[in-house]
């Protein structure tokens, strides 16, 4: 690989990519995690099956919807159910390997909060709230977040879980009725995290090619730890620039911004 | 049978203040004509009930329609906050805002108990999170053949449901295409009315045998809206202005540039409606 | 990735003996080549679930496939009785059937709440009748809203659910089109393995946006049986031969008659399906 | 009216035809109902909205279906939905006006018995079920039934209650779940029976134009009552007997028998 130039946030959203495999059927959030889920299926994994909560499936998108209901999404797909189907047959059904998350705030063990800041009944910043994350959280197989690196965003303790990860830490109980493992990977503009086989606290397993702990404990808000063995993720290809940078070029021109 | 009548005597005949109201369409399909009519007519102290309120619960709410909201996603989807609905959460302006706050699954299985006429949604959800905390509504089963302790909220039922779909016939029969959201649950599981806005009348629904159809003796009210859906979209008439929903932040942003933003579109007249049939005509 | 492979190699591979299986299709796309070739192959010890056994099930059971069975309503639709199901529930012919009865509203109930992954289905049923004195899986959930006594069915999750359709696509998508019962819910609801057996293999599957389709990645396998459905119908390829319908009742009546019928017709090759392939011909 | 010559079938279906009325929802049973049902939309009922437990909803056949999911249903219906939606949003839903039944048999309290003659375990004869009637009793706000009159079909005491009716008497108590009013009409060969007012046994309302008090009595297998006043159902019309006719030849022709 020759040197190419390219953003954190391309780092990130390439490195999100990566993380589906092709033929995973992948229940998908807006924003960041469709531009991965979108960028994976134009390159490493044309058969990923995408889901959006507005009742598209198997949906290939030419440009990235604003919205979680974008009329390319319908279009494209293989089928369009209704939303309490979508959320019935479909998520709660078991059908789903990958639920693929943003959100607004993180703890260690990989709960999130997209709700509020500050009391629930007083708060600060009222946030959009948890829309199908919450059950999301706990009916996909397993759950990607990604999201940029800051310490207002990765925090020490979560004044409201919206959707839950790791709890406390306390192995899950099947009993409580989660269906799948919960977060396995969390990506970010810096580096990689998955929770701790043991205490499920959330570890860097890798940096960014370029990026440095330092950075990455800067952009913390919990004193947070590393894997004894830290990977360095692969910069983006020039393949994968092209198609994401391609992609967002034809996303501005169709929004018409 | 549905009567076909004017969307100024649909919400003069159907939504009264007080009433428990749900606008419904999932992105897709909003019934932003009627609920502006509603701002029009100047409806007070309603339930106002939809899984994302939308610019058109925003401008409901900074209008001063709403004393509650029932929701599951508040944001201004691909864009961030929606900031008529943060003033009133966050300061009570212009009045204050009773909210009680699902998830999607949560809403969705609610409406469908609505329409199946049960008392209450079971379902696999509200697992390690803190919104059963603040959301009273929200209580468990236990399955009687497993043991698993399941989620079950009240079903849905609006006073009145609105929404809008692409077709009706001139029987009042209603055909829904595309992404068809929750619309159906939420038209049966309405307790006194159903309002069905629509692109156009025509002669023959020229539906598929499985289509997104409600039969006119389920619907009270259909009216003729051409753009009623704008800036959402009806699919096969007019895209999404993505746009507006991006302009809608600055506009929203300030009570000043928002009340200035309603006066000129809506208040005194369905200009935002003839935007969205001028797309269709385009 | 659904399979597509040949009718016998599906049956071989999915369907073994002692598994819970469900042939669905509500009078219309019922898969009676498969339910043939699963008598062909000598499947015995079988759990057999179908809303309405029909004449599939009367010639599995009377062919000895069968230990139990889980249905709804048990006749030959306008006709009467479906004799050999009959002859195995009055006097163990060729050996006794356990049979779990529902009403229909428990069954369809059941098989959306395996669709959904639930473990129970409730719902507002099984009043004042005798029902729940012979089946022991009916229970009841009290409402925590309104304390309303509701009942409650296990969710149904055959080992293999196996059904007819209109069309695949190459890839496997799957198109029901017409009355489509409970098909999509009995697929979703398999644990093991969904069959699909279909009028025929397309290119595009040119279907509306909201058709009842089951992705690919949900099917296990598909098999191109033009006439599958014979002699219930598949719309748009064949109507129901209710000349045979009534036929079957003199044909089923007696042993010796129903035997000899399925040496001819059945066990001798797939001569039944032939005849209804014959029929999309004309 | 000129004396039109027709027979007690006709005059059954023709009284139970009658009893819709026009713009009713009516969920229809097959055979007897069936006939009933789209001689009242062909007749005096034009607006009648048939629904079949098929999924079929405002259905018009040409011709009588044999099953209860004819072809014919779909091609001619407002729209066809899933079995589970048709149970769920549509039954239970509180939607049907009339829920139009057939049966075996049925005892003084208009309860049905479509299951077994026999013990259950060790039947005599093995009827097919229940089917949509269990729920069809007591989710439509009312019930029509329809059958033969004949001491083996109207008995004294049923072995197996199937759908309910009136029960033991008692007054329904809304707290037992049932939506609607129950059976408020059974139309025979030979008379219409309805629940007294007050101890819900069916008394004779009606008796068919030529019927006497001894046959209803002769066919009954318990000593049935007769209200007050008893109505002499008025004949066939001209109109309806040639619909009902031209309906039934056009169903023979097309069920190719």
């Amino acid at each position: 690989m020759s040197s190419l130039e390219y953003s954190a946030d391309e780092m990130m959203t390439v490195a999100a990519s990566r993380a589906l495999w092709n033929g995973a059927v992948c229940f998908v959030g807006i924003g960041l995690p469709s531009a991965a889920a979108n960028l994976a299926r134009l390159t490493h994994a044309p058969d990923v099956v995408l889901i959006y909560e507005s009742g598209t499936i198997g949906t290939k998108p030419e440009v990235l919807p604003l919205s979680i209901g974008d009329g390319e999404l319908c279009e494209t797909a293989t089928t369009t159910v209704s939303v309490p189907e979508m959320f019935r047959y479909w998520l709660q059904g078991g059908r789903v390997d990958v639920g693929f998350l943003g959100t607004a705030q993180i703890d260690r063990f990989a709960n999130i909060n997209t709700t509020v800041i500050g009391p629930y009944h007083q708060p600060q910043v009222r946030l959009p709230g948890g829309g199908g994350a919450p059950e999301i959280a706990t009916s996909s197989k397993q759950i990607f977040i990604t999201v940029k690196h800051s310490p207002r965003v990765f925090v020490e303790q979560l004044e409201f879980i919206t959707s839950v990860g790791h709890g406390d830490g306390t192995p899950r109980d099947n009993r409580n009725g989660a269906l799948g493992r919960g977060p396995t990977r969390v990506i970010t503009d810096l580096c990689v995290l998955e929770p701790d086989p043991q205490t499920r606290e959330l570890i860097v397993t890798a940096l960014h090619s370029g990026t440095t702990r330092e950075q990455v404990r800067a952009q913390t808000g919990w004193p947070v730890r590393f894997a004894e063995e830290v990977a360095v993720t692969a910069p983006p290809t020039r393949e994968e620039l092209q198609v994401l940078r391609d992609l967002h070029a034809r996303t501005r021109q169709a929004h018409g911004v | 049978m549905a009567k076909i009548m004017s969307l100024q005597a649909a919400i003069e005949e159907h939504v009264g203040d007080g009433d428990s109201v749900a606008l419904e369409g999932f992105t897709h399909l909003i019934p932003f004509a009627a609920g502006q009519e509603i701002i029009r007519q100047g409806r007070a102290g309603l339930t106002l009930i939809r899984m994302t309120p939308d610019l058109i619960y925003d401008q409901m709410i900074g209008m001063g329609c709403a004393s509650k909201l029932v929701f599951s996603w508040g944001g201004n989807p691909g864009v961030g906050s929606l900031h008529r609905l943060r003033d009133a959460v966050e300061n009570g302006w212009p009045q204050p805002l009773a909210i009680e706050e699902h998830s999607h699954a949560a809403m969705a299985n609610a409406y469908d108990a609505g329409a199946a006429g049960l008392p209450l949604a079971l379902f696999r959800g509200y697992i390690g999170n803190d919104l059963p905390k603040v959301t009273a509504t929200i209580k468990h089963v236990d399955c009687p053949f497993t043991g698993e302790r399941l989620a079950a909220v009240p079903a849905l039922r609006p006073d009145v449901t609105i929404v809008h779909a692409q077709k009706a016939d001139r029987a009042g029969n209603v055909l829904f295409e595309g992404i068809v959201g929750v619309q159906k649950q939420a038209c049966l599981a309405a307790r006194r009315a159903v309002v069905v806005t629509v692109e156009e009348i025509v002669d023959e629904l020229a539906a598929g045998p499985n289509a997104t159809v409600l039969p006119s003796w389920v619907v009270t009210a259909v009216v003729a809206a051409p753009g009623g859906a704008y800036p959402s979209y009806a699919h096969g008439y007019y895209q999404r202005d993505n746009s507006r929903y991006k302009q809608w932040d600055a506009i929203s942003r300030d009570r000043d540039s928002f009340l200035a933003w309603m006066r000129e579109h809506v208040m005194q007249g369905a200009r935002d409606t003839a935007a969205g049939a001028s797309h269709v005509l385009a």
